[in-house]
């Protein structure tokens, strides 16, 4: 299979064969090409080359209603629920062959009689975007099972669960495969899942097949050997220095989400200079909220932020007073602008002061690119030119921009969220060792993450948030990891 | 009493009369856009498509001698403005609003280019039913003499409220509307879902403009649409794309529309400019009740530009 | 040569309306050989009308220029004539001063008298006595109209009512529509207008059994069962007029203003819905007014709020500035001005 | 736009600079900011020729009156300038809110506000010397439509309210408001038929360009434009008002006022038109009326957009449309066209460009090798 996005080649003459009533892993680094594969299965994409065989015969798969009928199912890496809508309507519409006018009380009925056979329950009629992101993979997964797919392809899909929600999933779909019911395919950055449930693994680099093999035979070292190939990890400071003064304090802040619901509900925090305060809990309660009140993106409807002792409202010279970085999730989405220039986009924070700008108001260009290509070659930013618009970079070469921007300088306080989210080996070793160089510099670090392990690795203190209270705090050294597990998914 | 006059029972009477007469176009415009907008997509040329289905449906009235053909012939041509900026839109990289202010501008010129001819002739017009029968008061009887088409209206927000709920054309609307991603993941093509949903859209705004040239006021020049277009897609967003609040905000522009000269007749004659602009101010004075800076309009189709 | 004459319109040509009735005097000068008729239609009333002007004198060579739209005279086609001081200029309805250039002049007509006509017809056909006026702004010209149409009325019955309706503007059909079902709705059976184009108020009257008087040009083809009477102009008589004099060297005066005497206007022939008496009357007053020895505005005349704005023994003629500048209406009249 | 996006060879493989590019290759962009919208033009041009030939007109009669009428001579090119000037202005009113991604349409409001304003201001001042009267006349425009157009964007920010339906549904309420002013208080008793403030007086108007009959809202716009651009591009309010443009969530998280910004890019863009509005009374009129109400703040709408927005570009497409508009006439008298054609035509550039948009980055020479 090649495929083909302009010039560039996403696939190279990629095989891939998945045993029926097995459970096979894809791994590979991020723009691996395992999602573009996949969807080139599924005719969402159509392959510039290479042949689809299913039981040994060719099909032509040009969409995905044709995959469908084959019996293949996938759940993408995003979802693809409609949050506006229910559960059961989700599931409803989902299939192939919808009535012109649906009887709801029927397929009601039919619904949850398919419910009582499933080993894990969602509710049917609560909205999608009411529930939570561990109900809303269950739902995903529920769809396809729903469908009567026996195929199934999961693109990351545990990325928003938690360990424990993770492993029940995965059981329960693994059963199913032992049980000859079920066929997976599996996209997972996560080795400890491979390792406990899959078969047999493909491993993609570049868009090129980098290994093949069963899982019983493969150490986690040696699949990571071959997704990074021969490229050299980013090698993390120990953790030293003193914990100090406390730099950042919530003092009972509550903060609404978009529908008008409180999301963050009245919590209180203090982290202190040289301290790495990790907020774990599943996506969807409150985290997001809460960091965007930090970062001047939500306001709060009561409560105070207070920094270095001075009352903060996120505004640009408190920000700049109190040496604040925000390294947001989504950076693109979060923390740039699309169409401005990498140059541009790295001198956000400090294009109203000389050298970026003369007499207070006139921009001088020559310094924004001056500053830009120090900070490229500093931060390893693989960019055409320093005119390059940031959309057109590459996930993790956005992260770098944004970490350049914010980390370029002095930094008292750091808030970050999900820094590492989707990324791959390399960029993730280079960010945490940069959070960790800010903290023994001195810094006070809030970081929010949805990655337990990435938490613990960091952290100093943690604490659990769930439906927008702290609902545990321990030193990480203690911290028992059943009991924050158990916090998180709310006992 | 005994002259006919009903006095001040002129003005409820006239505002219920005109909540009827004047809101028809407001209700079809309002009826199409809510299902364009639902499909994730605002057409602001609706105001173009009112006026060409006006001129359209009198000139087809004209020279077929059939008014129904008439209002046939609007909504085709509404439909064909719609599938215009379907397909533009398209395109990648095109923006829907800035398509929606070139197609009003293209369709009120393309309407007055055509309909010159038409200004004069008197085409025939639709029948009205006698809903008034049982009153004797004459007043009662004329506001009662309601056209096909407002009954068409208003049984079609309750036909869509359920349609958006239980049908799977409503459904696939709401999803290409809410996610394109979902849409596409379902194997269903978010643009051909959008074409249609504008297409009707503009069917029906087409439609809506028959009424103003076939029955009220009822015949075709080029002042007909006073930005009747522009208000009732402006009306889609307060009434939060829900086709039974369409029809309620329909009324209300009607009943308002007919606030001023009925407060005239019964000698309230200051600042009927300000009376004039009731509609405008009432909508733009829903807007700032409703709305609010924190958190995303309920209801609010999340693939639409304009609310994004 | 040929001569060039240029008409513009602020709206449509074929409006059934104000435009159209310009148009209609602008068809019967293209009959007269020689003549050539440039025409542009809705030119807004700002700088544009002073471009559209100057293309027509210097792009088609127009020696004689129509600018038809009240809005035109000041300051746009005084510039003009200024500018341009050996063509001449026409405008229909301002008021030329002797500070204005002489080779501006400004003519219009008394369509009042035909409204007075209008009015009395309406007198006798009103079974109620009420009468109603969908009017756009209340400016003199068109209080006069309502004045002259009510005084009328009350020639055929003393308790006869006019109820006005302002729309607010010149073209609003919907608005026009909605005063025309109100003023039906408060028992009024006659109805008449002072807008651009009254085939709304026409046709909505109609529909609802009133009986209408036109305004403008002669409407009856939309309603012929109700239609009465109207108040016409008579340009296509105008117009040529002033090309004769043109041609024979006379000076077109200035200020030129006439009525049915000088075949400015005209009434519509009466719809059959007119009795005997009604016609008897409405042709007794049209022949005294077409002599030039009858008054309309003869005191003495209070207006709607009790004050006296014509005392007995005056008589203001036709020709009367004092007329010029009305801003109040007439007892018997129902609305207000402001 | 991201014409680069189409090609990541360099963002995949490491920071390896391609061949030394082309001309072609280097200006792609630029030369396509050309070549596009003049191809679309063309396509229109061609669209409205075959229209008119439906009709039994000729295309070529049709193309060789817009020129005359146009651009043909002296005069066309001097009525072309009279019509574009008061577009530029409007114009600005959308393209500089559209810098931070908002759609304001109201521009109509805010020139009869700033019409009305800068009147009173005249009004106010009587007696003083021209000058001072100008200058109040100026500002009283400007800080009129700026507030018109700022109670928008302040809708948008405090109230959520969207500012494209907030500022559409303002002009009808500005023209309610200005006609009962001029209907009103504010009514000249000397103006009979045409009710209008009284007169600002002769000698407080700004007049011509010497040797022209352009009058001075010409240069007011450029002016004003080349300001706008400067602003936009050059300056550290510009470069905010970018970023916030771009992405308001960027924008907060480096701690912009967004607020703040987005009330003075809405006053601007509403002082722009305001003065608009005070041209118009100063240059043209002399007092306020309804007649301001004559749509250039509709067609300045179209000017920016045909311009993508960009305030230099506002100047040629306000010419072209100047053009246009001064051609109509030409049109109806000989060869006898409608007035709507104008319309017409109007509408279907503003479809070609608007489609065309689909072109950046794909016009195939202008690429560069792979
Ligand atoms: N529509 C597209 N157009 C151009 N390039 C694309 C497109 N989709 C994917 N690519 C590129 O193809 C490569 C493979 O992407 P793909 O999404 O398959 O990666 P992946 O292995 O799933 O990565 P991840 O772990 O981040 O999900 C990436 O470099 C990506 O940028
Ligand atoms: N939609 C798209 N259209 C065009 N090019 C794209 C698109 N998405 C990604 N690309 C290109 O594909 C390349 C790889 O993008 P992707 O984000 O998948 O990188 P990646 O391999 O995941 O890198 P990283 O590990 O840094 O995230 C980039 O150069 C980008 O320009
Ligand atoms: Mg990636
Ligand atoms: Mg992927």
């Amino acid at each position: 299979m090649t495929m083909r996005f302009g010039d560039f080649l996403a696939l190279d003459n990629v095989e891939l064969k998945v045993r029926p009533g097995s459970f096979h892993a894809l791994l590979g680094e991020n723009g691996a090409g395992k999602s573009t594969l996949v969807k080139c299965i599924m005719g969402y994409y159509h392959a510039t080359e290479g042949d689809i065989l299913i039981g040994d015969r060719q099909q032509a798969i040009s969409n995905p209603k044709d995959a469908h009928a084959l019996g293949l199912g996938m759940v993408y890496q995003h979802f693809t629920l409609v949050p506006a809508m229910t559960v059961a309507e989700n599931l409803v519409l989902a299939r192939d062959d919808v009535p012109a006018v649906v009887d709801w009380s029927k397929e009601k009925r039919e619904l949850e009689a398919f419910l009582a056979r499933m080993p894990f329950k969602v509710p049917l009629n609560a909205k999608v975007s009411d529930i939570s992101a561990g109900e809303r993979q269950k739902c995903e997964i529920l769809k396809q099972l729903y469908l009567k797919r026996r195929f199934l392809i999961l693109d990351e899909p545990t990325s928003v669960l938690t360990p424990a929600e993770a492993d029940e999933v995965l059981g329960m779909l693994r059963d199913m495969v032992v049980k000859g019911e079920l066929t997976i395919l599996m996209i997972t950055h996560k080795f400890r899942e491979v390792m406990a449930f899959a078969d047999e693994v493909t491993i993609l680099r570049r868009g090129k097949l980098a290994g093949q093999g069963k899982v019983a035979e493969l150490t986690p070292d040696a699949m990571a050997r071959t997704m990074i190939g021969a490229e050299e990890l980013t090698v993390q400071p120990p953790r030293t220095g003193e914990t100090g003064q406390a730099r950042l304090e919530l003092a009972k802040v509550r903060a609404l989400d978009d529908a008008g619901a409180v999301a963050v509900h009245d919590v209180s925090l203090t982290v202190r200079a040289g301290e790495i305060v990790g907020i774990a809990g599943v996506s969807g309660n409150g985290q997001r909220q809460l960091v965007e009140v930090l970062a001047g993106q939500r306001e709060a409807e009561s409560g105070e932020i207070r920094v270095a002792g001075d009352p903060y409202h996120a505004r640009r010279e408190e920000m700049r007073r109190h040496k604040m970085s925000l390294l947001p999730e989504e950076p693109l989405k979060n923390a740039c602008v699309g169409g401005m220039s990498v140059a541009d986009n790295i001198a956000f924070r400090e294009f109203d002061r000389a050298p970026f700008a003369s007499l207070g108001w006139w921009l001088n260009r020559g310094a924004f690119r001056d500053d830009a290509k120090k900070k490229i070659a500093q931060y390893k930013i693989k960019t055409r030119t320093p005119e390059t618009p940031i959309s057109a970079l590459s996930g993790g070469n956005v992260q770098r921009a944004v970490l350049a921007r914010e980390l370029g300088g002095d930094v008292e306080v750091l808030v970050a969220a999900n820094p590492c989210f989707g990324l791959d080996f390399a960029a993730v070793a280079q960010i945490h060792a940069e959070i960790m160089a800010a903290r023994n510099r001195g810094a006070a670090v809030l970081l929010v993450s949805e990655d337990l392990d990435e938490l613990l690795e960091l952290s100093d203190r943690l604490v659990v948030m769930f439906h927008g209270e702290f609902v545990y705090e321990a030193r990480t050294s203690e911290a028992d990891l059943t009991v924050v597990g158990r916090h998180m998914a709310g006992h | 009493m005994a002259d006919g006059s009903i006095g001040l029972w002129t003005v409820p009477l006239a505002v219920f009369g005109g909540a009827i007469r004047v809101s028809t176009p407001f209700l079809f415009v309002s009826l199409g856009e809510c299902i364009t907008e639902r499909s994730g997509r605002i057409n602001l040329g609706l105001e173009g498509t009112l006026v060409m289905g006006a001129m359209s449906a009198y000139g087809i009235s004209y020279l077929s001698g059939s008014p129904w053909l008439g209002v046939l012939a609007a909504g085709v041509t509404g439909a064909l403005l719609g599938a215009l900026h379907a397909g533009i839109c398209s395109l990648p990289r095109v923006n829907d609003i800035a398509v929606g202010i070139a197609l009003m501008l293209f369709g009120t010129g393309l309407a007055f280019y055509l309909g010159k001819p038409l200004i004069e002739p008197t085409a025939p017009r639709l029948p009205a039913i006698d809903f008034g029968w049982w009153s004797d008061i004459p007043q009662v009887r004329a506001a009662l003499r309601i056209n096909v088409m407002f009954l068409i209206g208003v049984a079609l927000a309750p036909i869509l409220y359920w349609a958006f709920r239980t049908t799977r054309w409503g459904l696939l609307i709401r999803t290409a509307g809410e996610s394109s991603d979902a849409a596409r993941a379902m194997g269903h093509s978010v643009l051909l879902i959008r074409l249609r949903a504008t297409m009707v859209g503009g069917f029906l705004a087409g439609i809506g403009g028959s009424f103003l040239s076939l029955f009220y006021p009822g015949s075709w020049n080029e002042g007909l649409s006073s930005g009747q277009g522009i208000t009732a897609v402006a009306l889609v967003i307060f009434a939060r794309w829900d086709p039974m609040l369409c029809l309620w905000a329909s009324l209300a522009f009607g009943g308002a529309a007919a606030l001023g000269p009925a407060l005239q007749s019964v000698g309230v004659t200051s600042g009927y400019h300000l009376f004039n602009a009731a509609p405008y101010i009432l909508t733009l004075a829903i807007m700032i009740i409703t709305c609010s800076p924190k958190r995303t309009l309920t209801g609010a189709p999340a693939e639409l530009s304009i609310t994004r | 040569a040929e001569t060039t004459i240029g008409f513009i319109y602020v709206g449509s040509r074929d409006d059934y309306g104000y435009n159209q009735a310009h148009a209609q005097g602008a068809a019967a000068l293209k009959k007269i050989p020689g003549l050539k008729v440039v025409e542009e239609e809705k030119v807004p009333e700002t700088d544009a009308v002073e471009k559209t002007i100057e293309s027509m004198i210097n792009l088609d060579s127009a020696t004689l220029l129509f600018p038809t739209s009240f809005g035109y005279y000041n300051p746009h086609m005084i510039k003009m004539a200024t500018k341009y001081p050996k063509l001449r200029f026409e405008h229909c309805g301002g008021l030329w001063t002797d500070k204005d250039p002489k080779n501006a002049g400004s003519y219009f007509g008394y369509i009042d008298e035909a409204q007075y006509i209008s009015g009395i017809v309406a007198g006798y056909t009103s079974k109620s006595g009420k009468l109603g006026f969908v009017a756009a702004k209340p400016i003199p010209q068109v209080l006069r109209n309502i004045n002259a149409f009510t005084l009328g009325a009350r020639l055929a019955n003393p308790k006869a009512t006019t109820q006005v309706i302002f729309t607010g503007d010149w073209s609003m059909p919907v608005k026009e529509a909605e005063a025309t079902n109100s003023l039906i709705d408060q028992g009024i059976d006659v109805l008449t207008c002072h807008v651009d184009g009254p085939k709304t108020m026409v046709e909505n009257a109609a529909r609802r059994g009133a009986m209408v008087c036109g305004y403008h040009c002669n409407q009856s083809a939309l309603a012929p069962k109700a239609y009465l009477t109207g108040a016409e102009w008579n340009w296509e008589a105008l117009y040529p007029k002033f090309v004769k004099m043109i041609a024979a060297g006379q000076e077109i005066p200035n200020f030129y203003r006439g009525g049915l005497k000088e075949e400015i206007v005209k009434v519509s022939p009466y719809g059959e819905a007119v009795s005997a008496e009604a016609r008897k009357h409405a042709d007794d007053i049209k022949a005294k007014l077409t002599a030039g020895n009858y008054v309309i505005f003869k005191g003495p005349i209070t207006d709607n709020k009790g004050k006296t704005v014509i005392a007995a023994g005056t008589e203001r003629g036709q020709q009367d500035p004092e007329l010029e500048k009305m801003d109040y209406l007439v007892e018997g009249v129902i609305g207000a001005t402001s | 736009m991201t014409t680069e996006a189409a090609d990541p060879v360099g963002a995949v493989g490491a920071v390896a600079p391609a061949a030394e590019p082309g001309f072609l290759q280097r200006h792609g962009a630029s030369i396509e900011y050309i070549l596009i919208p003049g191809a679309a033009l063309v396509g229109a041009l061609a669209v409205f020729g075959i229209f008119v030939a439906l009709f039994g007109k000729n295309p070529l009669d049709l193309y060789f009156y817009m020129y005359q009428g146009a651009f043909g001579t002296w005069f066309s090119w001097q009525n072309t300038l009279t019509r574009a000037s008061p577009l530029i202005l409007t114009a600005l009113c959308t393209a500089l809110p559209a810098q931070l991604g908002m759609v304001i349409i109201g521009g109509e409001g805010a020139l009869l506000i700033g019409a009305l304003s800068a009147t009173s201001a005249a009004l106010a001042l009587q007696g003083a010397p021209p000058l001072v009267i100008q200058i109040a006349m100026v500002c009283g425009g400007v800080i009129g439509g700026g507030l018109w157009i700022m109670l928008s964007g302040g809708l948008r920010q405090y109230r959520g309210v969207n500012e494209t339906i907030s500022s559409l549904l303002l002009v009808y309420i500005a023209l309610a408001i200005l006609n009962h002013l001029v209907e009103g208080v504010m009514r000249d008793p000397a103006s009979l038929n045409k009710p209008s403030t009284r007169e600002i007086g002769a000698a407080n108007m700004i007049g011509s360009i010497p040797g022209t009959d352009v009058h001075w809202g010409l240069v007011f716009g450029l002016i004003a434009a080349i300001t706008a651009y400067i602003l936009i591009y050059h300056t550290v309010f510009g470069f905010a008002a970018r970023v916030a443009g771009g992405n308001i969530r960027a924008a907060k998280i480096v701690g912009l006022g967004v607020n703040k910004l987005i009330l003075t890019i809405c006053f601007l863009a509403g002082g722009a038109a305001g003065l608009a509005g005070m041209v118009e009374v100063a240059a043209v009129q002399g007092r306020t009326n309804a007649n301001l109400a004559a749509g250039y703040g509709f067609t300045g709408i179209l000017v920016a957009f045909l311009a993508r927005q960009n305030p230099l570009a506002i100047i040629p497409v306000a010419i072209l449309l100047g053009g246009i508009s001064a051609s109509g006439g030409l049109l109806q008298r000989r060869l006898g066209l409608p007035d709507a054609s104008v319309l017409v035509l109007q509408g279907i550039i503003f479809v070609f460009v608007l489609a065309s948009d689909a072109l950046y980055g794909r016009v195939g020479f202008l690429k560069g090798k792979s």
